[in-house]
């Protein structure tokens, strides 16, 4: 205890001076500082302002945005509902409908799309855990941080508009066709 | 198409049945039978062994799909078969195996038995007909053949035309 | 028609106060809504921002120059405040004490009107004394009026019946009362100087050139005058009763709509109100020693000498303006018993200080 | 594997030969025989004995009801034996203890030689290592070599979350796979039976399905089919997987290769909230875990319970959930007297009618559906009102299995508590006659529809009140004058007695839909404003009481049930 305490460098408070404690020149030099910042905004423009819905910000590169659905070059859904992103999800932003047992058959090797595939914008909180955990490279978190409506039921972002918004991913990473691919040339290799 | 087993080949079946302690264990020779007798084994047949012998028809189509040279389909008249093991793979089975596709139109790249489409030839490769010494060789139908030559092989054609 | 001219010349006092309530009232509240857009112009310049430029008035804004300039200058800015004010959702929580809750309001914003009434803000029009209530006892008035300021937001406060709004009302009563003695008492050389309480009188005294103005006899009583006045005006760096990050807004937190307006405007008339009163006692009211503009408007023919009075008064006004706002972005709020300390400890020490050496000169000064 | 929980009188077992044996360097003593799947005695396996000394050994073909295989080679673990001298007697340590000879390979002393702990049985002194780098290493193989053709489509499986596949691997498997070739591609989608669909990529063909549906099932349908990388699970062409245990192989499938059809892609089982509850469909009670999000009704599963149905159910059971959250379901409480639409006000009129009915003008047909605590309550209801009871049997085709022909899940139930005697039904004739001469004027109907079982619509339509409880809408519900909307079992806690005696308690799985509720509340409100003094406000409360004024459940405590249920007297 009493080395710890012996280690210990006491600094020191200076004393003011008198004119310090009086605070005017301080009170001067501030008065000067926003002066100054007056005086530039006003007459040399210097205004660190962006005139928003005319002026628009340059959305850098790893932006967490909206996360929005996307095709693949083939015009297919990536998605592939496994709920992962709904199981990760921590606000509870979004709601997967899986798609029953009716398998779609011009799907290939992917034999499950969501039926349903909403995301609550006012819940999430673009967190990015979503696109992380996917498995597929369906859900990205894109540019948008404007995201706007007049109702909360607007908010509810429902499959076709996020497919809509998310657009084209054009990864190099096809699972479904690679694999479908292999089974084909592997349909003339098989015994009888 | 129902499926009719001859009087004297079912004899000879169920004869065939007390050799063995269990039914079951006559399965094979069931399917080498009645494969010699219709050339392939149908579905149907795979039904009539297995009431046969008290066996499930998945039981035998077990073995069925299990034994390459156990057909499912009907091939064709004469059956050309191309040794392709090592021996015979350096000794020209597969320039063999492609004079005959070219001769019948078939896809000499394809895998597995090939039938014309008349029905009067199928081509496929066999494993070891253990003829190393005079490859390449092949069976047509029952009959071996040695140092099949491809004029050999033309030979071999028109005498079974 | 002669009977109006009769009542007219029979109360021509009458009349002609009335007529200057209403002018100075069309001054005063507009100068109110312009001082909140100078506010937040001035103080967006100081942060680097452009400050309101968005509202524009259908006709005005499509003028081609003029139109994008007065926009750009966020002038239509308090009009959209004010209607705004009035359109918005008047909310009345159900547990406030209602009567109280609708009175705080116009009880902030009175006081600060009334204080205007012994205002000289001009010499002569013609006979007319440019003051609305000549009266011989002006500063006690003032302060008698000022003293009752409080009570609209200490009532705010109360009535509101939450916990923000109470320590807002309760540090809002403890500072208004605690800087009012400061003020009180700084003044009171000034008066010692003029000998009289009326404040035309102290114009008076203040008309014999730049250094007759009494903020060069006095300075250290203007200097605790000012600093008493931004503290009785919730200014910052004393605007505890609201300050918004740790009390979310203080006495008016549960208000909304006009009543929240009224606030609004009384802090601002408040302002405008000190900033007036600092004009006639330290910095020569409607005088100025240049052009002979130092002496009363003449009756005759004076007309444009006493309008340039006003538009000074007016001016040394809206400096004093422009320094409340300016200061506001320049010190950080002070803790409670920094403020505490500042009044009582420092102010009303140094201003009975003053008192005191003021009259031991006069008497030096006098004295046979 | 649980026992049931309550001591059955049983003769004190005699005393059990054990073997001693070393598992990971613990001494342990393990009974020299053990039950197989169909319980008879046959030496302890190593993967018993491991099990025994709390150690869990990795298995896919293995299942504890079923013929052992030996085909995954999961459970391969090294072991060691005493080791014998040229004279046949076991070599010592220096200091004494016997020398252990470690299996290794033959031409390999280095390497360990691995035993199948499912099919190896034990022998005295042996040794064995579970936890040994040389069984992590056979471990990591058996499961690369699994993985080699696997499709890893887990985003897309139903089994995601359940599969031993990727506990396994999490556990016991490598971060990485070194194949790089090209998987070999089977069939997916096969459509195995009208319940069942087969991935054949996903199979690692341990068999379990094979030998269900042969050993247990008897319906020989399965087999492998192709060779060597094209092995696959097939049922004969053409033939369907439809007997009605299939969906069985979906629960033993340790991998996501047979999928219900029912539930494949419905939701993935990490969000399902699962309840132990029973299966209502026949009087055997199958123990059953019934799976719900948010609500909806997904799934059932058997639970094991080896009094009852083992580890399985039958799939008409299984499918047996989707009436409950059908969108006609009875949802409001109605008055058609006053129109009064709320309990209190339904309830009070209800009360009001049967305070005034003379002695002997009430009826009774109450549905061997409902629990015990309900039948006991309107039992009590029955006395109050001297009303004459009865319930409604249900035949149906049964087999040597699961299914009962008795296709009623609490008529032990309807017996025990007094509403009917031996014989279901006998008399429902006496009621009917009753209502036509005009002597019953009030009749309650409690899950049954009456105008199936002899009390048609005409008779219906001169009784003066006619109350009826019951979950779906029927043409009683429809001639209702009053109608309290019940619940499902599944939508409420209770007990059943099933058809050989076992007490059974159930768990709430998902909310009743609109007003319904719980028959066992309403009927305690009801009671109460009767006059009687009784106010049930838990079940556990009434299942307590309820034991204590029934013979055949005397003794009982809700608390002291168990999940596995108890035997009563019948």
């Amino acid at each position: 205890m009493n080395n710890a305490r012996n280690n210990l460098t006491t600094v020191k408070r200076t004393e003011l001076t008198f004119l310090e404690k009086l605070y005017v020149p301080t009170l001067w030099s501030g008065l000067k500082v926003t002066f100054r910042h007056f005086w530039n905004t006003l007459f040399r423009g210097k205004v660190v302002t962006m005139e928003y819905p005319e002026q628009k910000w340059t959305v850098p590169e790893g932006y967490r945005g909206a996360p929005y659905l996307v095709k693949d070059t083939e015009d297919r859904t990536k998605c592939v509902s496994c709920q992962l992103c709904e199981f990760v999800c921590p606000p509870k932003a979004i709601r997967i409908t899986p798609p029953g047992p009716a398998v779609d058959p011009t799907t290939g090797n992917v034999e499950k799309r969501p039926k349903e595939f909403e995301i609550n914008m006012l819940r999430c909180i673009f967190c990015g855990f979503c696109q992380e955990v996917c498995p597929e490279e369906a859900i990205f978190l894109q540019k948008d941080y404007s995201l706007t409506g007049v109702s909360r039921s607007e908010m509810i972002y429902d499959k076709e508009k996020l497919l809509a918004l998310g657009g084209v991913h054009r990864g190099p990473i096809m699972k479904w066709k690679q694999k479908a691919d292999e089974a084909r040339k592997q349909d003339a290799f098989k015994p009888e | 198409m129902a499926f009719i087993v001859p009087a004297e080949l079912e004899a000879e079946l169920n004869e065939l049945v007390t050799h063995y302690p269990q039914k079951r264990s006559a399965s094979l020779m069931f399917l080498h039978a009645i494969q010699e007798h219709f050339g392939f084994i149908s579905k149907e047949a795979a039904e009539w062994i297995a009431s046969k012998l008290d066996l499930q028809p998945i039981h035998v189509w077990e073995l069925v799909t299990f034994y390459p040279m156990f057909r499912q389909h009907p091939p064709g008249r004469h059956q050309l078969k191309i040794c392709r093991t090592l021996s015979c793979a350096l000794g020209g089975a597969y320039a063999l195996h492609e004079h005959f596709c070219r001769k019948f139109g078939l896809d000499p790249k394809a895998h597995g038995i090939q039938t014309t489409k008349d029905g009067s030839f199928s081509v496929e490769f066999v494993e070891c007909l253990a003829g190393c010494g005079t490859a390449p060789v092949m069976m047509c139908n029952d009959e071996f053949h040695e140092n099949v030559s491809l004029s050999k092989a033309d030979e071999l054609i028109s005498k079974c035309q | 028609m002669d009977s109006i001219m009769d009542f007219i010349y029979l109360h021509r006092e009458l009349v002609m106060g009335l007529v200057k309530i209403c002018a100075v009232l069309a001054v005063l509240l507009p100068m109110v809504a312009y001082s909140v857009l100078a506010e937040r112009k001035i103080s967006a310049f100081i942060q680097d921002r452009v400050g309101p430029n968005r509202v524009a008035l259908p006709l005005l804004g499509s003028v081609p120059v003029l139109g994008p300039f007065l926009t750009r200058l966020g002038i239509w800015q308090p009009l959209a405040d004010g209607l705004k004010s009035f359109l918005k959702e008047d909310f009345t929580p159900n547990y406030v004490r209602k009567a109280y809750f609708w009175l705080a309001p116009a009880i902030a914003l009175i006081p600060a009107f009334m204080t205007m009434a012994v205002i000289p803000f001009g010499s002569y029009i013609g006979t007319e004394k440019m003051v609305i209530a000549d009266l011989n006892v002006g500063i006690l008035y003032t302060f008698g009026i000022v003293s009752l300021g409080v009570y609209g937001l200490v009532l705010a406060g109360y009535a509101a019946n939450s916990k923000y709004p109470f320590l807002g009302g309760i540090r809002s009563s403890a500072q208004m009362i605690s800087y009012e003695i400061a003020m009180g008492m700084s003044v009171i050389p000034v008066f010692m100087l003029v000998g009289d309480l009326n404040l035309g009188k102290v114009i008076q005294h203040q008309s014999g050139g730049l250094f007759s103005w009494i903020i060069f006899q006095q300075p250290v009583a203007f200097f605790i005058f000012m600093v008493a006045a931004f503290a009785e005006t919730n200014r910052l760096p004393f605007d505890l009763p609201e300050s918004e990050t740790e009390l979310v807004g203080g006495y008016h937190t549960e208000y909304s709509s006009m009543k929240f307006a009224l606030f609004f405007m009384g802090e601002y008339s408040n302002m405008i109100a000190s900033s007036a009163m600092m004009v006639t006692l330290f910095l020569g009211g409607w005088t100025l020693p240049w052009f002979g503009l130092n002496a009363n408007a003449p009756a005759e023919g004076g007309l444009w000498i006493g309008i340039a009075h006003i538009g000074i008064f007016l001016a040394k006004v809206l400096v004093l303006m422009s320094i409340f706002i300016w200061v506001r972005w320049m010190l950080p709020r002070f803790r409670y018993d920094q403020l505490m300390d500042l009044g009582w400890r420092r102010f009303i020490p140094i201003a009975l200080a003053n008192i005191v050496i003021t009259a031991v000169i006069l008497y030096l000064k006098h004295a046979p | 594997m649980s026992t049931p929980t309550t001591a059955e009188l049983k003769p004190a077992p005699p005393p059990v030969e054990t073997i001693r044996i070393k598992v990971d360097g613990r001494e342990l003593d393990v009974p020299k025989t053990m039950p197989d799947w169909q319980g008879k005695p046959q030496p302890t396996t190593m993967l018993q004995a491991c099990a025994m000394a709390g150690l869990e050994v990795p298995h896919y073909c293995y299942h504890p009801k079923l013929p052992i295989a030996g085909n995954c080679r999961m459970c391969l673990i090294e072991f060691g034996t005493p080791m014998m001298g040229p004279d046949r007697k076991p070599v010592l340590n220096e200091d004494g203890s016997p020398k252990i000879a470690r299996s290794v390979l033959p031409y390999e002393p280095d390497a360990a030689r691995g035993a199948i702990a499912c099919a190896t049985p034990i022998s005295p002194g042996m040794e064995l290592y579970p936890s040994s780098a040389a069984t992590k290493q056979m471990r990591e193989a058996v499961l690369e070599s699994l993985l080699i053709n696997h499709p890893l489509d887990c985003p897309i499986c139903d089994q995601a979350g359940e599969c031993k596949l990727q506990e396994y691997s999490v556990e016991h498997g490598q971060a990485t796979s070194r194949f790089v070739e090209t998987k070999v591609h089977k069939p997916k989608q096969v459509d195995l039976g009208p319940r069942i669909m087969l991935d054949d990529e996903r199979c690692v063909l341990c068999t379990r399905c094979i030998r269900f549906t042969r050993d247990v099932a008897g319906d020989d349908a399965l087999g492998i089919v192709n060779r060597g990388s094209y092995n696959s699970i097939a049922a004969y062409p053409g033939r369907q997987f439809d007997n009605n245990y299939s969906l069985n192989t979906v629960d033993l499938c340790p991998v996501g290769a047979l999928t219900s059809k029912d539930f494949r892609f419905q939701m993935r089982v990490w969000f399902l909230k699962e309840t132990k509850s029973l299966c209502a469909t026949c009087g055997t009670g199958c123990n059953i875990t019934a799976g719900a999000r948010e609500e909806k009704l997904l799934r059932f599963e058997p639970r094991q319970n080896d009094a009852v149905n083992g580890p399985w159910m039958c799939d008409h059971g299984r499918l047996n959930y989707k009436w409950v959250q059908r969108e006609d379901r009875l949802s409001t409480v109605i008055s058609t007297r006053t129109g009064s639409g709320t309990w209190t006000g339904v309830l009070a009129e209800v009360a009001e009618v049967l305070r005034n009915a003379p002695k002997g003008s009430v009826a009774m047909v109450l549905s061997a559906r409902q629990t015990n605590e309900e039948l006991y309550l309107l039992n009590k209801l029955a006395v109050l009102c001297g009303a004459i009871t009865d319930s409604i049997a249900r035949e149906g085709q049964g087999d040597a299995l699961l299914v009962s022909p008795d296709k009623n899940p609490n008529s032990n139930g309807v017996r025990l508590t007094g509403v009917a005697y031996t014989e279901m039904g006998i008399q429902i004739p006496k009621i009917a006659a009753g209502i036509r001469n005009g002597q019953i004027k009030t009749l309650v109907v409690f899950g049954e529809d009456v105008t199936r079982h002899g009390l048609e619509g005409d008779v219906l339509s001169r009784l003066d009140h006619l109350i009826v409880s019951d979950v779906l809408p029927n043409e009683t519900t429809q001639r209702a004058h009053f109608l309290l909307p019940g619940c499902a079992h599944i939508e409420k806690r209770g007990t059943f007695v099933n058809v050989k005696g076992r007490l059974q308690k159930f768990m709430k799985a998902v909310e009743p839909k609109g007003d319904a509720r719980p028959e066992w509340e309403f009927l305690g409100e009801l009671l109460q404003l009767l006059g009687r003094p009784e106010n049930f406000k838990s079940l556990e409360g009434l299942f307590n009481q309820m034991a204590k004024d029934t013979p055949a459940f005397a003794g009982l405590e809700w608390s002291r049930i168990g999940d596995l249920g108890v035997n009563v007297k019948l």
